[in-house]
């Protein structure tokens, strides 16, 4: 009789590199969790650039013994198409918050799609500015209340950015996804997302992007397990989870 | 008969309660009374009888403070 | 002698980024430098190098932060409003350390301004016009050949220093044709790009690299640049010391018995060279101080000079930049006289500072 | 005055309207001076709004430095728009030459220390089949004139640039030797 | 006397923009004033007024360039990265003569920095860190109070002038609370926005207004601002020099018998008067000047101190930016000293430059 | 026996006031005619602020007697929002170039919708940066020739924009279409799409976006008649004409 | 019978050819020998019989150049 | 040492770590102290990275101008989080006081120009029913012994803050009674 580990701390998860700061029941680690595995999987680690935009993911990048770049809020996708043109051998994955994607960086992004930039991102989605305090993000549900809409967001903010469902209109994209970690088959789907994402890049398609709705307790003033119900209740029928867009050409 | 059991490392368990939630065979409970370091609530393994070495509560921690472990004939 | 060109600036930038070992290019339309945009596109794809059309010029200068922390040698060019665009990022550039040249064809401002010649990103470009306070060497050629020329020099100084290096021209010089010879120096060696990201297993030592425009704020282990703050700036400092020792370059005409010291860069420093041979010719005591790099400045020679007793005249197509940095320079020991872009001949923006204009007030103060 | 100065530094002005063909002149005659002269320089100005508006180029050849890429004042110009004659009388060293395009010039000049050769180029150039060859015809005649570098190399250049463009080619060299016979006339 | 609140800096100058009719706020988080931002989030909307949360601050500065040139006050708030990021925008503003306020709050930098206090973003402000070449009143207040006041001001010349203005406090400022007198001024008449868009038949003489960021380059005709280039340089070079002659602003402290000026604005200045304080109850003669505005700079005033022998001391938390503007100032006559960055207490960005360090320079330069 | 103006000089392209500079067979004066007739049938001329970007399109702010701001390319988008939200009874209308709004714009196109401002956005699409001297833009055609793709315009620079088609996947946008001038019954069709654009605005639904496929002989160095055949043939095909979204609330 | 006819500027006529090629009854060609002030090829009215006042040379004119007038009985 | 600077100034750093209400206290008294005093000022600090992290403020008090925002040493300090004692021991003006959380003491301070007051404030707040108010209690220790304002208006300020939260209210009224209380025991 043998014990035989199944999970545990990711393999590219170095813990000793890193300090472990996020909050209670945050779910960045999760998303890390599973592009760690992913990576691990198609033992790509060592051809690996990961490059992390200032947000509160930034703290992946103290936890990775894979080549990174920490750029500033917005400049994550610039950065990652100088990365992957200069060194197309390399496997590139640009991770990066929703403020980060869908307001600063949103002309960086539709243009890396329309260019067809062939590497991955990843947006972690916990619906505001994270890192700054809780404001308000195109993400931001209808209603919801962030330290820029007190009285909850109206229609005078706008309306929640469908990041997936738009880029997926854009020739240069290859794959588009939104996943979720509020169930374990969300978890395995999200997984699944993140790998084909990753494959497209591998077989040089054209850009790859996923979506990952993330708990974040602190800043939505929830325990863990409300944040659970909210990403349950509120975030998913505003934001279906699926693929949007899976081709193997561009043409 | 177990099929496996997971270790909780109290020093990064934050409490959350995930795996409580997602373990299909409620092998995992909140314990009221111990906490960690940082005055986290822990949660501690029961029922380890149940466990099926599902893996799941290892995944769904986002502070990966659990270890599953499947035991295997020799 | 090398193979003997007639080009224009712009293009110049061009074959002294390709005899540089530059590997990519990333830039953006905007006049009066499409020329050097459309250079790099009709000529590195086909040698299997890079270009990208970027969406914007922050698309120019961020792709550029992605591009050179592979280690590879990397540029972008712009003029105007595009470089006003660029400031977050030099700041960035400049605390990741990160090498790179940066080409500036100066055209008129503020705002669009205009779209010909100007040199009115002085101070921008030479005391750090982002945020946050840095310093990058600002290389200002006069020529066709001394453009091709310092884009390669650009290249070493940004190695040898970690640090971005400008190339600040201005339209004029941007959109004239000279004879250019291609030729190669050998400025000596540079350090390893030991801190380049290239993938672990592409890493002499087998161990990850992390390169950030965080340095200071957010450690990258196990290589953690600077673990607080405080360090940062004190590698910064030292650093700017050392460019300040090293790296002071002008060209001196005529100034030994000169009681008047015309100080000039770029196409102005043309203009007035040839009003001063007249006014010489007139047996005026004139001399010039031609910057061939205006940070770091050299407020020596000035003083130096300012000490003899000469007096200065500053010539710039501005409203008064360059004439800042000499006022520091003299130390208030002499008068600096500014003659500025409100001298120009004509209203547009065709507008020039001509040799006229120059030998007029050179008399005017001679006499 | 020309004579004297040879070998030493020739200044030219190529003025007109877009589409004239100005900054091609000029260009390809700066071009043809690297091998003559030490210095060769040519520089274009636009105007940034207009289309079809002025179009001006400056060429300077020299064996000395040229210091100043700009001229207030030029050796010679060739003005390919009549309509501005008074605009450029003024910009020319005394003992120069103002080369005009003759179709549309209306009246003379002022100034009694340059001298003005009106030339029929764009006739000429009809004459030969195409309008656009009239800047050839004026660069011949500035060459013929000023011989500030044997027309040979002029003639070099335009078989480079129009190495794969036969009737291109022979047009324009037609254009140019016209316009050197034709300076004789001036020389007489 | 008004009500009185205790509040932070930054939510001061939510309540000087209001006093002052501020119609619209456009702000992008960006710590360390996200107070700022949160304050009109919170307090705008419910009166009416505009509350845009931008895409980015290159999205703040444009918005805030359509929403003054409809002739509304408008102001947006930013540091660090976010402040290189409206460099672009800068120019366009002052190019167009558009009257707005932007308020900024100093991090460390250069780049990313830090999220805390800073005095590093002193250059890009004061001279016009963009492209083209450009001048902007910069005040700088030291109190929750004065930046209370101060932003009222700001307004005031904006409107006065046709011109942005800057309030640059620090981080440490913006997150501080003192009590807060809300009080109105009377700064004097102002010109009618006679230029501003607000629709034809809106307008009194019906005839049709075009305001532009490129003025000099397009005209917009009935009111071609300025037809030629040129002529709008003359008018921006004519505004500035109506500014230095007018808007020089500081506060001096026990200069008349001082040996030693301490130079200093923000932060730094209310920590260097307490440290001059002590070494007057020693018997030093430290005097000091307080900025209250960084341009125009008062160079006069350094010039006579200078020549009345005073050494200088500058207290700023950078690596030397204020410190140019005062050798200017002194002109060689005296020694000038920096206290800076580098004499933080803390290598952490918590750092700062406490009454001990100042007091102990005070002390070396005076034995 | 009376003779009766069917077509002649627009009403608001009040000509002495400006300079004609377009190249001969621009279509920029095509849908300028376009704009401002529809403003003169819905007789709001006088409330008209009008937005146009440094571009070729940007002399057509010489010719109107209606209030216009100039920013500088890739400002329009903004200043648009800016001039609306203190000026909510103004209609305002915002024109731009392809390069103006698919590019250095392109994020705050995006940003514009998902706030849904409410002004009406108008794209000048010529297939390149006209005004700079005909470099690629992100709506040139695979294979076009430029000064930025001597070769003509290849994967590695991506693919054509579809402005229109990836704006109706945005919450905020009311209306999105596409239209050309190649004949006068696409001119028609796209006076109509104008004439829905603006009357969103009007009624205060949201963000409303017309791009207009504009022959640029100069640029593509073709005679105005071979202009019109490429849109017709080369354009359309790659860009289809059309609605893309017509909504008459945002919910 | 004639129900309209068209006038062309011919100082902003600039020859593109679109009234040509877009009048459904052909009645405007370029002429071969008269050219504008600035040299463009002119465009001008023929086969006036057959013009039926449509305006649609008028608004497809990208220079401005044409007017249509209809023949109304009064 | 306090009384004679009475209604002149009071310095006071509270200390401890994100999440012990250290911010909130400090504001609250400084907010206070208003009415009583001519300047009042509070300066929170946090570190930028770490959440949880060490979290400090500084509060003066005075009817003096009050110059640098930021104390090199302060008369008092509070310190929630024992473990920092070392830290802290160093910043307190001689005949200063040092009051500290029991809970976590371990050992005792070296310098003997201040005074060290241990007060089982989160034992206290526990039994009180809520383990968040033992700042609270801090917060009336310090009142008790420096006197730098009258309790009464921290009351107010609670009252204030506490408007529409009777519960809260109560609780931390109790509290701040209970530390003045036990403030008692040190003047003793
Ligand atoms: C140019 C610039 N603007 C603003 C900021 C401040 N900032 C840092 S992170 C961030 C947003 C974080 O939100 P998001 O991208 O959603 O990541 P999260 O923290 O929510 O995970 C902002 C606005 C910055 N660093 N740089
Ligand atoms: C920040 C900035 N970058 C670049 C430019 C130069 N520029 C002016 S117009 C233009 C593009 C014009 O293309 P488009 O928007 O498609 O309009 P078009 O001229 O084709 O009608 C560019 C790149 C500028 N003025 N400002
Ligand atoms: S604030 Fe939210 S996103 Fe940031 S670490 Fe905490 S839980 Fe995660
Ligand atoms: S999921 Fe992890 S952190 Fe959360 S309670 Fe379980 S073991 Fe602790
Ligand atoms: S492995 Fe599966 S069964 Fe075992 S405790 Fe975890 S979730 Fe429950
Ligand atoms: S270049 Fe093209 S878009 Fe510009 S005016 Fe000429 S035809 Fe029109
Ligand atoms: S369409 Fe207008 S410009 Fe073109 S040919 Fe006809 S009249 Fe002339
Ligand atoms: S109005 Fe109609 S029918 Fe008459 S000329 Fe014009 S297009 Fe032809
Ligand atoms: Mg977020
Ligand atoms: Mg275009």
């Amino acid at each position: 009789m043998k014990k035989e580990l199944v999970v545990g701390l990711p393999k590219l998860w170095v813990h000793h590199l890193g300090e472990r700061l996020e909050c209670p029941g945050c779910q960045y680690p999760v998303i890390t969790r599973i592009i760690y595995d992913v990576i691990d999987e198609l033992g790509i680690e060592g051809q690996t650039i990961l490059i992390c935009s200032a947000a509160c993911g930034f703290g992946i990048i103290l936890t990775t013994p894979m080549d990174a770049v920490g750029p500033n809020h917005g400049m994550g996708i610039d950065v990652a198409t100088g990365v992957k043109r200069l060194r197309p051998d390399c496997f590139v994955v640009s991770f990066g918050g929703d403020g980060d994607i869908a307001a600063i960086g949103a002309g960086a992004f539709v243009n890396a799609a329309q260019r067809a930039e062939k590497y991955t991102l990843i947006m972690v989605n916990n619906g505001h500015f994270a890192m700054t305090g809780g404001q308000l993000a195109p993400t931001t549900l209808m209603g919801q209340v962030t330290t820029t809409t007190p009285e909850g967001r109206g229609p005078s903010m706008g309306y929640p950015a469908r990041m997936p469902e738009m880029i997926a209109t854009v020739q240069g994209t290859a794959y588009s996804a939104r996943g979720a970690a509020n169930t374990p088959a969300n978890y395995m789907k999200t997984r699944k997302y993140v790998k084909r994402a990753f494959q497209k890049q591998l077989d040089d398609v054209g850009f790859s992007f996923v979506e990952f709705l993330s708990a974040c307790p602190t800043g939505w003033h929830m325990t863990p397990r409300q944040s659970i119900q909210w990403i349950e209740e509120k975030m998913i029928p505003a934001l279906p989870l699926g693929e949007f867009k899976n081709v193997d050409s561009l043409e | 008969m177990a099929k496996g059991e997971i270790v909780i490392d109290e020093m990064y368990c934050r409490g959350c309660g995930y795996c409580v939630d997602f373990c299909p065979k409620n092998c995992v409970t909140l314990s009221e009374d111990t906490f960690s370091s940082l005055g986290y609530q822990l949660s501690c393994f029961v029922n380890s009888e149940d466990c099926t070495a599902c893996g799941i509560c290892g995944f769904m921690c986002p502070h990966h403070a659990i270890e599953v472990y499947k035991y295997v004939e020799v | 002698m090398g193979e003997r060109l007639f080009v224009i600036g712009n293009e110049a930038i061009g074959w002294g980024a390709l005899e540089a070992g530059c590997e990519a290019y990333i830039g953006y339309p905007i006049t009066p430098q499409n020329e050097t945009t459309e250079w790099f596109a009709a000529e590195f794809p086909k040698r299997g190098k890079v270009f990208i059309q970027s969406q914007s010029e922050v698309g120019s200068i961020n792709i550029l932060f992605g591009a050179v922390a592979t280690g590879y040698r990397a540029m972008t060019s712009t003029s105007g409003p595009g470089w006003g665009l660029m400031q977050e990022g030099m700041s960035h550039l400049t605390n990741g350390e990160m090498p790179c040249v940066i080409s500036l064809v100066q055209r008129g401002g503020p705002g669009a301004g205009t779209t010909r010649h100007g040199q009115m990103d002085y101070l921008s470009a030479a005391w750090g016009g982002g945020n946050g306070g840095y310093k990058n060497i600002v290389l200002t050629p006069a020529s066709v050949q001394e453009t091709y020329d310092f884009v390669q020099l650009a290249f070493y100084l940004a190695d040898k220093y970690r640090n971005p290096v400008i190339v600040m021209t201005d339209g004029l010089l941007g959109q004239m044709a000279e004879p250019l010879e291609l030729r190669t120096f050998d400025f000596g060696p540079l350090p390893k790009k030991d801190w380049a990201v290239r993938g672990r297993v592409n890493q002499p030592d087998g161990v990850r690299r992390a390169v950030s425009a965080m340095q200071g704020l957010m450690p990258t282990p196990p290589h953690p640049p600077y673990i607080a703050f405080l360090e940062l700036l004190k590698v910064l400092d030292e650093k700017y010391e050392r460019m300040k020792e090293a790296e002071v370059r002008y060209e001196t005409y005529l100034t030994k018995d000169a009681d008047l010291i015309i100080v000039a860069y770029g196409y102005t420093a043309r203009v007035s060279k040839e009003s001063l041979k007249v006014a010489r010719k007139k047996g005026h005591k004139v001399g010039m101080i031609r910057l061939q790099a205006v940070w770091p400045f050299p407020y020596q020679i000035m003083g130096d000079m300012a000490s003899k007793g000469c007096r200065f005249l500053v010539v710039e197509d501005s409203l008064g930049q360059l004439v800042e940095d000499v006022r520091i320079g003299v130390q208030g020991k002499t008068e600096v006289h500014l003659l500025g872009a409100l001298a120009r001949h004509d209203p547009s923006d065709g507008g020039m500072i001509l040799p006229d204009s120059v030998l007029n007030e050179i008399y005017r103060l001679m006499q | 005055m020309m004579n004297e100065e040879l070998n030493k530094r020739a200044d030219l002005i190529i003025a007109g309207l877009g589409g004239q063909g100005i900054l091609m002149g000029g260009k390809l005659l700066a071009t043809a001076a690297m091998s003559q002269y030490k210095n060769s320089l040519w520089l274009p100005s636009y105007s940034s709004r207009v289309r079809g508006g002025p179009s001006e180029c400056t060429v300077i050849f020299s064996d000395d430095d040229i210091d100043s890429p700009v001229l207030s004042k030029a050796d010679v110009i060739i003005l390919v728009d009549p309509p501005q004659l008074k605009l450029f009388e003024r910009r020319i060293h005394p003992g120069g030459y103002l080369i005009v395009e003759n179709t549309g010039l209306s009246g003379g000049i002022e100034r009694e220390d340059i001298r003005m050769l009106p030339v029929p180029a764009l006739e000429m150039a009809v004459a030969m089949g195409d309008r656009r060859a009239s800047n050839m015809v004026l660069l011949g005649v500035y060459i013929g004139i000023t011989k500030s570098i044997p027309g040979s190399l002029v003639e070099e250049e335009l078989s480079k640039k129009f190495s794969k463009k036969e009737k291109v080619l022979s047009l324009n060299l037609n254009a140019f030797r016209r316009g050197i016979e034709e300076a004789a006339r001036f020389c007489r």
